[in-house]
């Protein structure tokens, strides 16, 4: 589509490239976790940077994940922006004290004067085959905890720019990394001057008119596929890439929905007590009269992730997707 | 190579990675506790560090029984009682340099205060006007943390990030023998040992988690013993003789400063009252093994050696006695009085960069606010703002 | 009201007598927990179980929930029943990965072989005066939980017969005991002969014809009084307690929506990614074209659970139900 | 009493509460690991039982030489090999009693293999039909536990609840280097001292988690005096002696069914291969270092003693070939048929009581299944249920 030639990244090394011009920008940022350091991360997503920084900024941890965050926690007491690798989604879940008790209410406990300048990288999702325990959607537990930014990319430019305004945060962000995006590559072009993203904003990534797919990180892709396979049906879809799931940007959504007056919310998290609920009722709260249809949710089963060879059955796909939209009520236009 | 092709090769040897990385000898307590006062080695402590030591107490226990008074009187929400247990408190605040930080447990206000904090800030969790009632960084004082043992790994990080940042800083942080019983703990002090931070972890073994005794919390010969498994020494020191624990944690400090790495300490105390006034210790202990630890005073046991060796009269204790008086009417008369509150603080620090909805929610409790105002005729309460 | 004499019990009272006879009926239903035994647990739920049972069957375990849920899962295996006491709402924070990777998936990994019947009883919600992490609502991370079982009951009745039914459960359930109901009393007579409620059955406490307060635990009693209070403003509140929030009882739920058209969820949790956004979304795909107005929720502030001096201003009391009340649009129907 | 009255009556004493409670000496681990092959022990250990043990590490090794090679096939989506460990894996699965329970940590199919369970079963997780792939019932064998050391505590609360119900079991539990440095392990091991529970806890020591060597894991002199902060003897053992690792997991458990409770034991060993086929160790390890342990090799020294005492002869090393072969062909046959899968199983397992919103949700998904079949003329996927 473009002319100009681009070295094309992935968004694994999109991640890293932000990791890096954020350590060479701010001496105070330090990466710490499981193999982060001489291995590079299970993703390579930290390759190259211990070379870079040292040992004593990109630091292999002991395996202990409440340790990890906890000690990082102590490190942002002091002055330091530690950039925390959870190794895999359910691996978070040893941390969750910290999370939730220490890094979500410190600047709140002490008034503000003690604020916890952590970002959290989660790779998170499935459609790697991974098997058990390393394909979670974690997101709806950070979203109910107060205190939490909640970050997802879905491309590789937002990947970088996101991450690099996680970093400069001075809130603490979960930043959660679509792992079966980590190989994908777009027209992100690492050799130009880098944008840092604001944290906050949906992005609406097609336009058009007849529903709106809310959606974010791995599920972007998929509705944007399903937009165009929508096509075929009459539906001209409009897709918005919520990116942030805390703070939500309710302008945005609520701005399309009102357009288009139908809405389906697209996540693979499960469906019950999930991110859809939450958006779901929002979007209804303020959309309500401009709704032909209640807002309908396609969502992972609430089920334990599946296995490898179980799981296209269990991810949200573009058939599921039509489907909803097919139960828009289209028969109230005629 | 095949098992077939090594074989004939192959000669048994050692596994070649093996080595003891640390001899464990010197990191293994002994098997008393520390002792100082009524020994010889109390002799070469400085006498006005013992005299110090002695003021503190007395101001200790004092602030222990005005702040139990000041949960009958509903001025607190509800205190954890360190009587018995001033001996840590006041040593654990004398020992640190003031560029050193102290990680306190919830129990651990005595502490906080002793090493300068306002007791009135220091109370403010238990008062319930707000969780933390002080600006950590004024006296390097962490915020009293509830939840048991999550504050090891944070004094790690911070005295990791010190020493990164070239600073000569020592972080000491309070635990009790239930709080070792979490997995916090031994990540704290796993991390501690591999990045040979300058920490310094002092457990107050007071016998009890509550109502749990120490037999069901741990079969192990000491607490203390715990830190040969991390690769650090640990300490055992007998936690009502203020001499002896002040030592201990001088020599771990010392030795962390130096870039020894961490230390565990293990004081052994004993708590005289019960776990908070809400606590009822009939239920779960006899009047007998508290009665066998009341001869075994923390301050009677420093008073003991300072009369006996004449560094202290009865002016002396007179002054301990008037100066923690006053403390206490001090605390009592603030204490009295309602804070002032602002209930829109409940928004101001949740985030730096707050987001849309909370900011939709604290325009609705302010006009909540502003209406209730309006119906009794006042000033709206969230009006300072 | 009644005239046959009833001896009060308070609704700790209920679930200690619902413990004896679950171990009285079963000898492999085990309690254990931090004071659970000697002391009878912080709240007395357990009083008398230890003397009466013996330590073997209520067992005073080190401090550690982590080890206390891993060990239960052991127990479990093995064929006991643990009924495992977290002491507070935010001291289960550390029991997580064990509750999320094991508790809720050992039965589904094992393709029901090893299913683990265990019940975690969690004292959660504010209003006692509690200092920090003593007060927390943490439905929603176990609502988002696939595999686990959500109770909480609002009355001593059901503080009996839903813990009798949650102990005799083949699957894990998450008993949420509200804390400051622990010393209600109502009409339930511990001497008659008790009854166990099913789970996943909500109840309407009070009929009535305006709209819906949905509702659970510790704000149904706010509720009933907030309808109280309404009859004055000309609205006739109809009350639902929920009583499980897995599973859900959605037809007990949508149908008392479609009867009023109108529906509040209220709840102590905080408000995003809280148990009312889930709520209000199935509710609203349910009962789409009966509803009047949107489905608004009246909750806790997005905010860490704020101290006791302040509490009030963040629980959701009879006022903000009754304004949220007002803004159902009403004028539609004129 | 106050401080004034008790002063004068007062008299030095020790603590009250404290006394050693239990003695440390024997719970910490010898310097050097212990070892039997090629040292005078040998010879008193059964020639049987040698023998079987050669036989397990050589289907051992093809064992793992075959799953690695499943996974270049897509045959597994995964495989983390335990080649070089193959010690530890056979002597913790021959060590037990048919009514014992094995914890297996996510590398240790091999040990339930060697346990009796079908490989094809043991490999379910990892070619990914399934969670886990059979009935732990069956052989006790507890899943294959993925998230590190969370296996631990179930460990304990096995061994606990058995000798409640006063059956004679003993759970053996595995778990990684890298894993003790998990909250979980520490909690583990607290409970089962505290409580005397007959479990053995096998830590394999096998000098990396991933790339992240031991030195950076832990600074402990070995991860075995972990055991004395618990109050339970820990043992230090050549984990490529085969005959070693299974005398001391033997003492150990023996220790455990007797009343003696828990023993924490460190093999130490190494890992030959990558982490898992996904990984690339060239980033973390140089070759010496892996050409060092080969020179260890568990088979290579246990064929070293059988052949060098003459209880083992060519005809012998052939039939133990021949027997690992004949597995290993079974075993390649049989993956390399496609599992028949049930997509509604996904529903199948969820809830005893499953919930109504998850039948709805089955029942999309039976439709979803259906409308597939339809369009493509089949019979409907899910139809057999
Ligand atoms: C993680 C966690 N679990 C449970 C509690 C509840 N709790 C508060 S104090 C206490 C006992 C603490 O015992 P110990 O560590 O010995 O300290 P002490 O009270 O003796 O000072 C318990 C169980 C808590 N605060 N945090
Ligand atoms: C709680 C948790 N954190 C992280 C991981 C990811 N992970 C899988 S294996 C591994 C290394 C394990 O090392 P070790 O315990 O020494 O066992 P080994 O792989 O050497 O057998 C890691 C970090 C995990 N499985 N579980
Ligand atoms: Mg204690
Ligand atoms: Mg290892």
């Amino acid at each position: 589509m473009t002319t100009v030639a681009v070295k094309p990244a992935t968004m694994a090394q999109a991640l890293g490239r932000a990791l890096r011009d954020a350590m060479a920008d701010d001496p105070a940022v330090h990466v710490m976790g499981e193999d982060v350091g001489t291995l590079g991360g299970v993703f390579r997503v930290t390759d190259g940077l211990a070379k870079e920084f040292g040992e004593d900024r990109v630091t292999d941890t002991p395996l202990a994940e409440a340790g990890i965050l906890g000690t990082a926690v102590g490190m942002a007491m002091y002055g330091l922006r530690p950039v925390v690798e959870m190794q895999f989604d359910a691996f978070a879940y040893p941390a969750f004290e910290q999370l939730i008790s220490h890094v979500a209410r410190m600047r709140n406990r002490t008034r503000g004067a003690m604020p916890l300048p952590i970002t959290i990288r989660v790779p998170y999702g499935g459609g790697i085959g991974g098997v058990e325990h390393h394909s979670d959607s974690s997101e709806a537990y950070y979203m109910a905890t107060p205190g939490l930014h909640v970050v997802t990319p879905a491309t590789v430019a937002d990947a970088y720019g996101l991450l690099r305004a996680a970093i400069a945060s001075d809130d603490p962000v979960v930043f959660l990394e679509p792992k079966r995006l980590y190989w994908s590559k777009d027209s992100w072009n690492p050799d130009e001057p880098q944008t840092v993203e604001p944290i906050g904003r949906a992005v609406v990534r097609r336009s058009g008119r007849s529903a709106t797919l809310i959606t974010y990180g791995p599920s972007v892709p998929v509705c944007l596929e399903a937009a165009e396979a929508a096509r075929a049906e009459g539906w001209d879809l409009e897709v918005v890439d919520l990116r942030s799931l805390v703070p939500f940007d309710d302008e945005t959504v609520s701005a399309s929905v009102r357009r288009t007056g139908r809405a389906v919310v697209v996540h693979e998290s499960g469906s019950f007590g999930g991110p859809g609920g939450e958006i779901a009722a929002r979007v209804t709260e303020r959309c309500f009269h401009y709704l032909e249809a209640p807002v309908l949710r396609v969502a992972g089963f609430d089920i334990p992730y599946p296995p490898p060879m179980l799981e296209r059955h269990h991810l949200p796909g573009v058939d599921r997707i039509l489907d909803a939209v097919a139960r828009l009520q289209w028969e109230a236009e005629s | 190579m095949t098992v077939m092709e090594q074989r004939g090769a192959y000669r048994p040897t050692p596994p070649p990675a093996w080595q003891p990385r640390t001899d464990p000898a010197p990191l293994l307590p002994d098997a008393l506790p520390h002792r100082v006062l009524g020994t010889e080695a109390a002799e070469r402590v400085d006498p006005d560090l013992l005299r110090r030591l002695y003021a503190e107490l007395v101001r200790g226990r004092r602030y222990n029984a005005q702040a139990t008074a000041l949960t009958k009187q509903g001025r607190l929400a509800v205190y954890p009682s360190s009587t018995g247990q001033e001996a840590c408190e006041v040593a654990a605040a004398l020992v640190l340099e003031e560029r050193d930080w102290l990680f306190p447990s919830y129990r651990d206000t005595l502490a906080a205060v002793a090493r300068g904090l306002d007791p009135v800030k220091a109370l403010t969790l238990l008062r319930g006007d707000w969780h933390t009632g002080y600006d950590p960084h004024e006296h390097r004082v962490a915020p009293l943390c509830t939840p048991l043992a999550t504050q090891l790994p944070h004094a790690v990080g911070l005295a990791h990030a010190a020493r990164l940042k070239g600073d000569d800083v020592v972080a000491l942080a309070l635990v009790g023998d239930g709080g070792t019983s979490e997995g916090d703990f031994h990540e704290a002090l796993n991390f501690a040992a591999v990045w040979q931070a300058p920490v310094v972890f002092l457990v107050q073994n007071n016998g009890f988690a509550i109502s749990v005794p120490l037999a069901k919390q741990t079969a192990a010969p000491s607490l203390a013993h715990k830190a040969v498994g991390y690769g650090m020494p640990g300490r055992l020191v007998d936690g009502n003789d203020a001499a002896a624990v002040h030592e201990v944690l001088s020599e771990a400090i010392a030795h962390a400063r130096g870039g020894g790495g961490p230390t565990l300490v293990e004081a052994v105390t004993y708590r005289m009252e019960a776990h908070t006034n809400a606590d009822d210790d009939k239920r779960y202990r006899g009047d007998a093994e508290v009665e066998a630890w009341r001869a075994h005073d923390p301050i009677a046991l420093l008073e003991h050696e300072l009369t006996e060796r004449g560094l202290l009269d009865e002016a002396g204790m007179q002054a301990a006695r008037e100066d923690a008086e006053a403390m206490a009417a001090d605390l009592r008369e603030r204490m009295n009085q309602d804070p002032v509150l602002d209930p829109m603080d409940l928004f101001a620090h949740v985030y730096a960069q707050p987001t849309t909805q909370l900011l939709e929610q604290e325009a609705q409790l302010q006009a909540e606010l502003d209406a209730e105002a309006r119906h009794h005729g006042d000033e709206p309460e969230g009006a300072a703002r």
